[in-house]
C-alpha cells in the first residue's frame, strides 16, 4: 500500500532553500509548485500526447475563488475561497494574504521585483488593501496587460501566516531563516524532512482545497550525476528521474518499465555575446557565428532529436511566437564572407564560458569550438563555477557564455522585456535597439492585445536580424518515470506537480 | 662424573660451509671438540668465520649458507638433519648463544623479564608466573641488583653491561650444556668486561657446561680459556692448550697475533729528556683551565655535567692520554678543544691565545694548527668524496697552496700514512677499517698541525691493525714533533704512546701523572680498578691457574 | 654509463620503466605523426563510437578520437607534473637545507607552517587552491608545486638533521670547512638521494593529482586533452556500459605513474655510492 | 618562579606515562587548530565568485546585493571577518551554507557518518590486506604471495582511485549485475535505521533490521573495495619494508637462537613493527579522507567528500571553509591519536 502512495524522485539537486523569496532556481520552482498555493492559476488541458498542459488562454481561481479586474486594468480584487486550510489546520483569510504580501514586499526579493518592476508599484499601503475578511484588493499606478497573469507565478504563493508568525524574532522579523528550511502554506504538500544535498520529503496536506493528494509521500533524493539517476530508474529504485541527458533518455526509451515524457517547453538555450564590446559589437560578426553553428549535428548527436532549433527569442509555446525570421543555416562560406566584411578575414580569438557540471553545455561548447574554428575563430573554453560565471557575465567580462533560461509568464512582451530591453538588469548581452526598447515598453503598458502581438512580431524580427545571441536549441523538458506513474503534467516553471501524479 | 672429559660434549667434525655453488668456502674442514666444564677460546681477525661457526653450531646459517661437509654432534648425537622442532629444543635449551651488542639482541618494546621468561617457557613446561619468578631469580644470580624492578624495565633503560647480563641470563635460563659467547663483551668498558666474563665463566662452571669464547682479545683467552683455536680464512690453523700457545705458538699467524698483543715499548723516556723541551716547561702549548660543559637532558630541566671543572695542560711535543670509562666525558673534552662544541665555562689557551672567546672566523685560521682524528673511521669520512678530495679538504685552509701544490701534498700524505698511491681515487667504503683510519690521520696531519686530538684511534680495529696504527702514530709524532691529546679506553696503547696520563670519571679528572707512575703506583681507587680490569696477556697464567685449581676442587667434590 | 647499462640489463623493472618513459617521450615529441586525428576537433556525428580500426580506442561524447587525445595528453600531463615537481624541488630543497642546518625560531616557524599545510588533505587543498586561482594549466602546476614544497623541504630537513650530526661533518669543520661548504659540499650531496627518488615518486603523484582534480572538474578545462579529464567524460558513460571512454585514459595514467615509480627505484639504486661495485 | 617550574616538573613526572602522553599531545592540538583555522579562513576567502550575485541571479539590483552581502558579512574587513569566524567556530558555528541554507555544522554532522563509515571500513580492509600480504611475503620470501605482492606493490600508488571505482562499477554493476546501482548508502526503498552511531551497518544491527543491514553492506562493498585496492598496496609495501628489517634484525635472530617457535618470533616481529605501522595507518586515514572526495563522487555517497565537491562548484564559501576546517581538524586528531598510540607502543620514546 505504501508503494502505491509513495513516490521516489531522483533529482540532480535538492532545493537550495524552501523560501519562495529565495532567488528562483529549477529545484526551487518545484518546491513552490507543490507547497505554495497561489491566488490564480491556468486551467488544465490535455495535450495530444496525453500530457496535461496549462491553457494560457483560460485563467482560473485557486485560493481566490473569484477575482475582478477594473476596466482600466489598474486594480484587481481577489475574493478568497472560504474554508481553505493549511496542513497545520490554519485557515486562509485576508489577513494571511495581506501578511504574505507584506513579507514579500519587505524581503525585497522576488515579490518586490514583480510589484515594482512589472507593476511599477511604489508604496505598499496605497497598493494593497484588505477589503474584508475574505477580500483583498491590489491597485497599480498604471494599467497593465499582465495584471491577472502575474498572480499565477509560482513565486507568489500565500503563506500560512499564523504559523510563520510563531517563528519571528527580533533579528529576523520576516522568519527568513525559519522559512528557508520549513514550509507553512496552502499547497497540496508540506515538507516534513529537509536535508539539503541529500533528500527532501513531501507529505500530503490532508486539507488541500482540491482534495487530498493521491500520493501521500514524495521522497526527493539528490543524485547529482545523471548517469546515476538513469541507473536508479532502470533498476526501479526510483519512480521518477529528473533532468536526464538526451542520450540517456534515448537509452531509457528502449528500456522496459520506463516511460519518457517529453515536452517542448519554454527553455531558450543560447550563447550570449557581449554586444557592447568588440568584436561582438559588430552585427556581422554575430551573424557569422550564427551561420557557423552545425545545428543539425548538435540536434542529432547532443540532443538525439529531443530538441528544436531556437528560431526566436520568445518561447515557441507562448502566444505571439513567430519563427518566420529565422534564416541561420549552417553556412561556413557565408560566415567567412561576413567576417571578412566585418574586418576579420583571419578570424579572431575569443572565449566561451559554461557552467561547471553542465555536461550538455560542455559537449556543445566543444562542438562550437570546432565549428567556429572553421572560420578562424579561435575559442578558448572557460569552465566556471556557477557563481563565478554569473559574476563575470554580469560585469561584462566574458565575451561569450551559455545561457539557459525560461520566462515563466507566457507573454511575449514580458519575455522580451526580461532579455532584450536595454534597461533590463538581466540583459547581460547588452543588446540595445531603440526600436525594440520602445516596442517592449508599450507592450508592457498597452492593453490592446492585437497591437501587442504585431509589435512583438517586429521585436522578434529585429532580434533575429541583429543576432545578439548565437541561437541554439529549445531543449524542451523531459521526465523519465516508471511506467506505472500516471498523470504527468507540465507547467511553465518546469517543476513537477506531484499532486497530478499517481501510481498504479 | 669421570666420563665427562672422556666423551666430548660437543664434537665438530670436518665441518665446511659455503654460500652456494662455486663460492669460496666460508668455513672449511673445521674440527674440534668441547668437553664438559671446558672453555675454548676462538680468536682470529675480522671475517675469519668465527661468528659463522657459532651459528653453524645452532644450525642457523645466514641466508644462502649451506653445509657442504662434516657433522656436529652433541653428546654423540648429530644435530644436523634433525627436525625443525627438535632443533628448536636444542637452541637455547642445550646450546645457547650470547651475541655481540646485547642491546640489539633484546626486543626493544618488551620488558626484559618477559623476554627471559619467554625463553624458559619455550623449553620448559611452566606457567607464566613460574617463568617470571625463575627469570627474576636468575637475574639475581647474574648480579643484577633490585631484580624485581629491573625485570620490568625495557632494554633502552639499561646500561650496556646490564643488558649483557640479561642476555647471559637468557642464555642460562634453560640450563644449556654448551654456551657460545660471540664477542660478548665487545664495546663494554674494561671494568665491566671483566665482571661480565667472570660471571659468565662462573655460571658455566656451576652448571658444568662447556663454553666457547669467541673474541679478538688474546688477553681474554689468556685469562679465561683452557684451550684456544686460532682461525684464519675459515679454517682453524692452530688448536692448542692456552699455556702452550702463549709460550710458543706453532704457526706464524698465531705468533703475529701474539706479538701484536704484546707491544710494550716505552718511548717517552727519551722524549722527556729532550733538552729542547726541558727548556720551556713553563709555557705549555695548550692550557685548559676549569673547563665546564653541560648538556641539557631532553624533556627535563636537568643537565648532564659532561665536563665538570677540568684543568690540564699539554707541553710542546708531549702526548697526554685521557682515559676513563665510557661516558666519562673524554670525547667531549676533545671536541671542546677543537671547538666542535662551545664550552660553558673555563678557558682554553692555545699558544698564548684564548680560543674559547675567539670569534669563529678567527678560529678558522687557527684550525691549521689544531686538528682532530675522529673515533669511528668510516663515518668520519664523507662517503661521496674520493680519498684525495678528503685529504685535500683541510689544505684549503692554506690559501697559498695552488692546485698542483695541493696534489703534491696529498700524494705526500698518502705516502706518509703508508697507503698505496692508487688509493687516491677510491671511495671510503671501498677501504678497510685500517685504511680508513689512516686516511683520517692523513687528513688531520695535512696542515702540519702543532696539536692533534686523537679520539680512540685504535678501538674497533683488529689486533694487528691496531698495532700498526699505534706504530704509525708514534713514528709520525717522532717525525713531526707535534703535541697530542690521546683519548682512549685501551690502556695498552696508552703505555705505548703517552708521556702522561689523565684519568677521567664523571666529567672530572681524578688523577693525573706520568704514565709510568700511574701504571706502577696509582693513588686513586678508581684508577686502580681501571688498571686491574686490563687483561694483559702476560699475567693470564696466574688467573688461569687459579681457575684450574677451582675447577679441580669442584671435580673432586 | 656501463654501470647504468649493466644495472638495467639486470633489473627488468628498470627496463620496463625506461621503455615506458621512452614511449611517453615519443608521444610528446611525435604526437602529430603518431595519430590520425586532431586532438581537439569535435565531430558530433561520430560520438561514442566503440573501438574500431578507424578509432583504435573509440571516440568520446564529442566524437573526438580517444587514442589521439591520449597521445597528446602526455604533453599536458607530464608538463604539469614535471614543472610542478621541478619547481617544488628547486624551492623545497634549499628551504629544507636551511631549516635543517640552522635551528632557530625561523626554522621552527617554517616547520610549523609546513605542518599546517600538511595537515590538510592534499587533494582537498589542491581542489580549493585551483578554484581560487582559476583553472589554468599553469595554476594546476603551481598549486601542485606549493603542495609539494613542504614534502621536499621536510625530506631534506630530516636528512640534514641526521647528516649534520655525522662525524664527517664535524671532521670537515675541523678541517676548516665553512658553513656554506659544509651545507653544499658535504650535506647536500648526501641528502639529495632521497629527494631525487622523491622527484620520481612525486611526478607520479602529480600525475594522479592532476587527473583527480580534472576528474572532479577542478583541473584543466575541456577540450584540452588531459587523462583525468578524459576519464571524467567517460565516467558518466561507464555506468551505462560505455567502457572505452574511461578505460584507456585511465590505463595511460597507470602506465605513466608506474614508469616513474620504476624509474624512482632505479635512481635510488644507482645514486647510492655504497652499492657501486655490487652492480 | 623557577621553583614553581621545578615543582610543576615534579608533578608532571608523577602522572602515569600514558596520561602524560595524552595530555601533552592534546595541549599541542590547540595552537595547531588555530593555525589550521587561519589557513582555512584565508584560503577560502580567496575563492573567486561573488556569492551574493549568484544567489540573487536574475533579480539582482544593487540594493539587494548590498543587503545580501551585509547579511553574509562580506563587507567587513578581512581581519574582522577572521575574528568573527574564529569566535563563531569556537561556538560551533561555521556559518550557514549558501546553498543548503543549513548551518554548515548541521550539514557536516549529517554527512560525516557516511564518510566515516566508508573510510573506516576501507581502512580496516586496507590494513587486513596490506599487513597480511606484507607478513606472508616476508615470512615466505620467494613464495607465490611474495612474488604476487611485489607485482601488486609496483602498481601501488599508480592506480587512480576514481578509475578503479569506475571499472568496478562497470564489471560488478553493469556486466555482472552483482552490485547494487552505485548511488547512496542504502537502497532507496529501504529506510535507513535510526541513528545511534551513524554507521548504517551498525545501526541496522542495533535496530535488528536485517534488510537495512544487507542493503547498506551491499552499497559499501564497491567503494570500500575501491579504496582498499588502491591503498593496500602502499601500506603493504611500507609494512613489508619495516617488517622485513625487523624480521632480519639481531634480536629476532637471537630469539631464534634461543629456540623460540616461529609463531612467537612472528609475534615479536609484528609487535616491534607496530609503531611504524601505526604511523602509516594514521597517515592513510588522512589520505583516505582526500580520496573519499573522488570515490564519493563516483558512488554518489552523500558524504563529506561529495559535499566538498559541490561547495567548490557552487562557490559555497562557508560550506567549503567548514569542510576544509573539519577535514584538517579530523586529520590533526587522527595524527594526535596516532602519536599517542605510537608513544604508547614504543617505550623508548621519552615524554
Ligand atoms: N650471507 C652471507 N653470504 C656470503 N658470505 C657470507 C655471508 N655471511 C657471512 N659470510 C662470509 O663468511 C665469512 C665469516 O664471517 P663472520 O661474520 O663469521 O666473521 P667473524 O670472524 O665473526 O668476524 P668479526 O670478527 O668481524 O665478527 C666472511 O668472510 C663473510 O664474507
Ligand atoms: N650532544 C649531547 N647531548 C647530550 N648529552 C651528551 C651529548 N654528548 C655527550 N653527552 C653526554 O655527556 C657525557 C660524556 O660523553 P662523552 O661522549 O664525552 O663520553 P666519552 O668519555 O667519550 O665516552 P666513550 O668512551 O663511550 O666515547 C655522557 O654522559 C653523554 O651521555
Ligand atoms: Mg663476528
Ligand atoms: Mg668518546
Ligand atoms: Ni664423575
Amino acid at each position: 500500500q505504501d508503494a502505491k502512495t509513495t513516490l521516489v524522485v531522483a533529482a540532480p539537486r535538492t532545493p537550495e532553500s524552501l523560501d519562495q523569496e529565495y532567488p528562483p532556481t529549477e529545484a526551487g520552482h518545484e518546491v513552490r509548485r507543490n507547497v505554495f498555493e497561489r491566488l490564480l492559476t491556468y486551467k488544465q488541458k490535455k495535450g495530444d500526447d496525453g500530457i496535461f498542459y496549462e491553457d494560457f488562454g483560460a485563467i482560473d481561481g485557486a485560493l481566490a475563488e473569484k477575482w475582478e479586474v477594473s476596466d482600466d486594468r489598474k486594480s484587481i480584487t481577489f475574493h478568497l475561497r472560504k474554508g481553505v486550510k493549511s496542513a497545520l489546520g490554519n485557515e486562509l483569510n485576508a489577513d494571511t494574504v495581506m501578511w504574505s504580501f507584506l513579507r514579500g514586499w519587505n524581503m525585497k526579493s522576488n515579490f518586490h521585483w514583480y510589484m515594482t518592476q512589472i507593476f511599477k508599484i511604489e508604496d505598499f499601503d496605497t497598493a494593497f488593501q484588505k477589503v474584508d475578511d475574505y477580500t483583498v484588493k491590489v491597485t497599480l499606478p498604471n494599467a497593465s496587460p499582465l495584471i491577472e497573469r502575474i498572480w499565477i507565478n509560482s513565486d507568489l504563493g500565500i503563506l500560512d501566516s499564523v504559523e510563520v508568525k510563531k517563528h519571528l524574532t527580533d533579528a529576523d522579523p520576516w522568519a527568513a531563516s525559519w522559512l528557508a528550511t520549513n514550509t507553512a502554506a496552502f499547497g497540496p504538500y508540506f515538507i516534513s524532512k529537509y536535508k539539503p544535498g541529500q533528500e527532501v520529503v513531501y507529505d500530503a496536506n490532508p486539507n488541500y482545497f482540491r482534495g487530498e493528494p493521491k500520493l501521500k509521500r514524495v521522497i526527493l533524493r539528490e543524485m547529482p550525476t545523471s548517469a546515476n539517476r538513469v541507473a536508479a530508474i532502470q533498476a526501479g529504485s526510483v519512480d521518477v528521474a529528473e533532468y536526464l541527458l538526451p542520450r540517456e533518455l534515448a537509452l531509457l526509451e528502449k528500456a522496459p518499465g520506463v516511460e519518457v515524457h517529453k515536452v517542448f517547453g519554454n527553455f531558450i538555450h543560447r550563447v550570449e555575446m557581449n554586444n557592447a564590446k568588440p568584436p561582438f559589437d559588430n552585427v556581422k560578426v554575430r551573424q557569422a557565428l550564427n551561420y557557423l553553428v552545425p545545428r543539425d549535428e548538435i540536434l542529432k548527436s547532443v540532443y538525439f532529436n529531443t530538441a528544436r532549433f531556437t528560431k526566436s527569442p520568445i518561447s515557441e509555446i507562448y502566444p505571439g511566437f513567430s519563427d518566420e525570421f529565422f534564416a541561420y543555416s549552417n553556412d561556413p562560406a557565408k560566415a567567412k564572407a561576413l567576417l571578412a566584411e566585418a574586418g576579420f578575414p583571419e578570424g579572431f580569438k575569443t572565449q566561451l564560458a559554461y557552467r561547471t557540471g553542465d555536461q550538455l553545455e560542455e559537449e556543445m561548447a566543444v562542438i562550437l569550438k570546432s565549428a567556429f574554428a572553421k572560420a578562424g575563430v579561435d575559442v578558448e573554453l572557460l569552465k566556471l563555477p556557477a557563481s563565478t560565471l554569473v559574476e563575470r557575465y554580469t560585469k561584462g567580462e566574458v565575451p561569450m557564455y551559455f545561457f539557459r533560461d525560461m520566462a515563466i509568464v507566457p507573454d511575449a512582451a514580458y519575455v522580451a522585456n526580461l532579455w532584450l530591453n536595454s534597461a533590463s538588469a538581466i540583459n547581460y548581452s547588452k543588446f540595445k535597439s531603440d526600436e525594440v526598447d520602445q516596442l517592449i515598453d508599450s507592450g508592457l503598458k498597452s492593453t490592446d492585445e492585437p497591437k501587442r502581438l504585431v509589435d512583438m512580431k517586429r521585436v522578434q524580427q529585429i532580434t533575429m536580424e541583429q543576432a545578439p545571441w548565437v541561437f541554439l536549441m529549445n531543449p524542451g523538458y523531459q521526465l523519465a518515470t516508471r511506467a506505472n506513474v500516471k498523470g504527468y503534467s507540465w507547467y511553465t516553471p518546469n517543476g513537477n506537480a506531484f499532486f497530478d501524479l499517481s501510481k498504479e | 662424573m669421570s666420563d665427562r672429559n672422556s666423551t666430548a660434549l660437543l664434537e665438530v667434525d670436518n665441518l665446511s660451509v659455503d654460500f652456494g655453488e662455486g663460492t669460496r668456502k666460508a668455513l672449511s674442514n673445521i674440527s674440534f671438540s668441547l668437553g664438559r666444564d671446558e672453555i675454548l677460546g676462538i680468536v682470529g681477525e675480522t671475517g675469519a668465520g668465527k661468528s659463522l661457526l657459532a651459528r653453524s653450531l645452532l644450525n642457523l646459517l645466514p641466508e644462502g649458507g649451506r653445509f657442504t661437509s662434516g657433522d656436529i654432534r652433541l653428546e654423540g648425537e648429530t644435530v644436523l638433519g634433525i627436525s625443525e622442532a627438535e632443533q628448536r629444543k636444542i637452541r637455547g635449551g642445550r646450546i645457547a648463544l650470547i651475541g655481540t651488542n646485547a642491546k640489539a639482541l633484546l626486543s626493544p618494546v618488551e620488558t626484559v623479564g618477559a623476554q627471559i621468561a619467554r625463553v624458559l617457557r619455550a623449553h620448559r613446561n611452566c606457567s607464566q608466573k613460574e617463568a617470571w619468578k625463575a627469570a627474576v631469580d636468575l637475574m639475581v644470580q647474574v648480579g643484577i641488583v633490585n631484580p624485581e624492578r629491573r625485570a620490568k624495565a625495557y632494554p633502552h633503560e639499561l646500561s650496556g653491561g646490564m643488558a649483557q647480563r640479561i642476555v647471559i641470563a637468557m642464555a642460562m635460563v634453560a640450563g644449556p650444556d654448551v654456551v657460545l659467547a660471540d664477542d660478548a663483551t665487545l664495546g663494554l668498558d674494561a671494568t665491566i668486561q671483566v665482571q661480565v666474563l667472570d660471571l659468565l665463566v662462573k655460571r658455566c662452571r656451576e652448571l658444568g657446561a662447556g663454553a666457547v669464547l669467541i673474541t679478538h682479545d688474546l688477553g681474554i683467552v689468556a685469562h679465561y680459556c683452557d684451550r684456544v683455536a686460532i682461525m684464519k680464512e675459515g679454517r682453524i690453523v692452530e688448536l692448542e692448550e692456552v699455556g702452550k700457545f702463549l709460550a710458543a705458538p706453532k704457526e706464524p699467524y698465531g705468533q703475529a697475533l701474539l706479538d701484536a698483543a704484546r707491544v710494550r715499548p716505552t718511548p717517552m723516556v727519551a722524549k722527556v729528556e729532550d733538552p729542547a723541551l726541558e727548556k720551556q716547561p713553563e709555557t705549555p702549548l695548550l692550557d685548559v683551565r676549569r673547563l665546564l660543559k653541560l648538556f641539557p637532558i631532553a624533556g627535563t630541566q636537568d643537565v648532564v655535567r659532561a665536563i665538570d671543572d677540568v684543568s690540564f695542560s699539554v707541553r710542546r711535543g708531549e702526548t697526554l692520554a685521557l682515559v676513563g670509562e665510557s661516558g666519562s666525558g673524554k670525547t667531549t673534552v676533545g671536541q671542546c678543544l677543537v671547538r666542535l662544541l662551545d664550552s660553558d665555562g673555563g678557558g682554553i689557551t692555545f699558544d698564548g691565545a684564548d680560543i674559547t672567546t675567539m670569534p669563529a672566523a678567527e678560529f678558522r685560521a687557527m684550525r691549521r694548527r689544531i686538528q682532530m682524528v675522529f673515533q669511528e673511521p668510516y663515518v668520519a669520512l664523507n662517503p661521496r668524496w674520493p680519498v684525495k678530495a678528503l685529504i685535500a679538504e683541510p689544505l684549503r685552509l692554506d690559501p697559498t697552496l695552488d692546485r698542483a701544490a695541493t696534489d703534491k701534498r696529498v700524494r705526500q700524505l698518502i705516502d706518509l700514512v703508508q697507503l698505496p698511491a692508487g688509493i687516491a681515487e677510491v671511495y671510503p667504503h671501498q677501504l678497510t677499517a685500517g685504511e680508513q683510519k689512516r686516511v683520517g690521520i692523513a687528513r688531520a696531519l695535512a696542515t702540519r698541525p702543532d696539536f692533534v686530538v686523537f679520539d680512540e684511534p685504535t678501538t674497533a680495529l683488529d689486533i694487528r691493525v691496531r698495532a700498526q696504527i699505534i706504530d704509525l702514530v708514534r713514528d709520525l709524532q717522532a717525525e713531526m714533533g707535534m703535541s697530542a691529546l690521546f683519548i682512549t679506553h685501551d690502556l695498552n696503547s696508552v703505555r705505548s704512546l703517552a708521556h702522561r696520563v689523565a684519568v677521567m670519571r664523571y666529567g672530572k679528572i681524578v688523577e693525573e701523572g706520568d704514565t709510568e707512575m700511574i701504571f706502577s703506583a696509582a693513588k686513586e681507587d678508581y684508577t686502580k680498578a681501571l688498571l686491574a680490569a686490563e687483561l694483559p696477556v702476560e699475567q693470564g697464567t696466574a688467573q688461569r691457574d687459579r681457575a684450574e685449581t677451582r675447577r679441580l676442587a669442584g671435580a673432586a667434590a | 654509463m656501463t654501470r647504468f647499462i649493466r644495472y638495467v640489463s639486470k633489473h627488468p623493472g628498470a627496463m620496463v620503466g625506461l621503455t615506458l618513459l621512452a614511449l611517453q617521450i615519443a608521444s610528446i615529441l611525435f604526437a602529430p605523426w603518431l595519430t590520425f586525428y586532431s586532438p581537439e576537433e569535435a565531430d558530433p556525428l561520430m560520438s561514442l563510437q566503440p573501438p574500431s580500426a578507424a578509432h583504435w580506442f573509440g571516440t568520446d561524447v564529442s566524437g573526438m578520437d580517444i587514442y589521439t587525445r591520449i597521445v597528446y595528453a602526455t604533453r599536458i600531463n607530464l608538463l604539469i607534473s614535471i614543472v610542478a615537481v621541478a619547481f617544488a624541488f628547486v624551492v623545497g630543497v634549499p628551504i629544507g637545507l636551511l631549516i635543517g642546518f640552522y635551528r632557530n625560531w625561523m626554522s621552527a616557524l617554517v616547520m610549523r607552517v609546513f605542518d599546517f599545510i600538511q595537515s590538510f588533505p592534499v587533494f582537498v587543498l589542491g581542489m580549493a587552491l585551483v578554484s581560487v586561482m582559476g583553472q589554468e594549466i599553469w595554476n594546476v602546476a603551481i598549486v601542485l608545486a606549493v603542495l609539494f614544497i613542504p614534502m621536499f623541504a621536510r625530506l631534506i630537513r630530516a636528512e640534514v638533521l641526521s647528516l649534520r650530526e655525522r662525524p664527517y661533518v664535524s671532521a670537515a669543520r675541523c678541517s676548516g670547512a665553512t658553513d656554506g661548504s659544509i651545507m653544499f659540499r658535504h650535506i647536500l650531496p648526501n641528502a639529495l638521494t632521497p629527494a631525487i627518488v622523491q622527484v620520481s615518486i612525486s611526478i607520479g603523484l602529480a600525475i594522479l593529482l592532476t587527473a583527480g582534480l580534472s576528474f572532479v572538474g577542478a583541473g584543466v578545462r575541456m577540450p584540452t586533452p588531459e587523462w583525468g579529464l578524459m576519464v571524467s567524460t567517460g565516467a558518466q558513460q561507464m555506468i551505462l556500459g560505455v567502457w572505452w571512454v574511461a578505460l584507456f585514459p585511465g590505463l595511460a595514467i597507470v602506465i605513466s605513474v608506474l614508469s616513474f615509480a620504476l624509474l624512482g627505484d632505479m635512481v635510488k639504486d644507482l645514486s647510492d655510492p655504497t652499492t657501486r661495485e655490487r652492480l | 618562579m623557577t621553583v614553581a617550574v621545578a615543582n610543576l616538573g615534579v608533578y608532571w613526572r608523577a602522572i602515569p606515562r600514558p596520561l602524560r602522553i595524552i595530555t601533552s599531545r592534546l595541549l599541542m592540538l590547540v595552537p595547531q587548530m588555530f593555525g589550521v583555522m587561519m589557513v582555512t579562513f584565508l584560503l577560502v576567502r580567496m575563492l573567486p565568485g561573488d556569492p551574493a550575485l549568484l544567489l540573487l541571479g536574475n533579480m539582482a539590483t544593487p540594493d539587494t546585493i548590498a543587503a545580501f552581502r551585509e547579511k553574509l558579512g562580506l563587507n567587513l574587513s578581512l581581519w574582522e571577518q577572521f575574528v568573527h569566524y574564529v569566535g563563531n567556530a569556537l561556538h560551533g558555528d561555521l556559518g550557514v551554507s549558501i546553498f543548503t541554507s543549513n548551518p554548515v555544522v548541521t550539514d557536516l554532522l549529517e554527512r560525516a557518518p557516511a564518510t566515516l563509515e566508508l573510510i573506516t571500513y576501507a581502512m580496516l580492509l586496507t590494513i587486513l590486506i596490506g599487513v597480511t600480504l606484507a607478513i606472508i611475503s616476508v615470512v615466505r620470501a620467494g613464495g607465490v604471495v611474495d612474488i604476487g605482492s611485489r607485482v601488486y606493490g609496483l602498481a601501488a600508488g599508480a592506480i587512480p582511485d576514481f578509475w578503479v571505482g569506475l571499472l568496478l562499477i562497470y564489471f560488478f554493476f553493469y556486466i555482472l549485475g552483482w552490485a547494487p546501482a552505485p548511488f547512496g548508502r542504502i537502497d532507496t526503498f529501504v529506510s535507513p535505521p535510526d541513528t545511534v552511531t551513524g554507521f548504517y551497518t551498525i545501526d541496522s544491527l542495533i535496530a535488528g533490521d536485517l534488510n537495512a543491514f544487507v542493503s547498506s553492506l551491499g552499497r559499501l562493498t564497491l567503494p570500500v573495495l575501491t579504496l582498499a585496492i588502491v591503498n593496500a598496496g602502499a601500506l603493504m609495501k611500507m609494512t613489508k619494508t619495516t617488517f622485513a628489517d625487523i624480521y632480519r634484525s639481531d634480536f629476532i635472530r637471537h630469539a631464534r637462537a634461543s629456540g623460540l617457535s616461529e609463531g612467537t618470533i612472528r609475534r615479536i616481529a609484528l609487535r616491534n613493527s607496530l609503531p611504524p605501522i601505526i604511523t602509516l595507518v594514521g597517515f592513510m586515514f588522512g589520505f583516505l579522507l582526500g580520496a573519499a572526495v573522488l570515490v564519493e563522487t563516483i558512488f554518489a555517497w552523500g558524504g563529506l567528500g561529495q559535499y566538498a565537491v559541490q561547495s567548490v562548484v557552487n562557490s559555497d564559501y562557508p560550506a567549503l571553509q567548514g569542510f576544509v576546517l573539519v577535514a584538517a581538524a579530523f586529520i590533526l586528531i587522527v595524527y594526535t591519536v596516532v602519536d599517542i598510540l605510537y608513544e604508547l607502543a614504543d617505550p623508548r620514546i621519552r615524554v
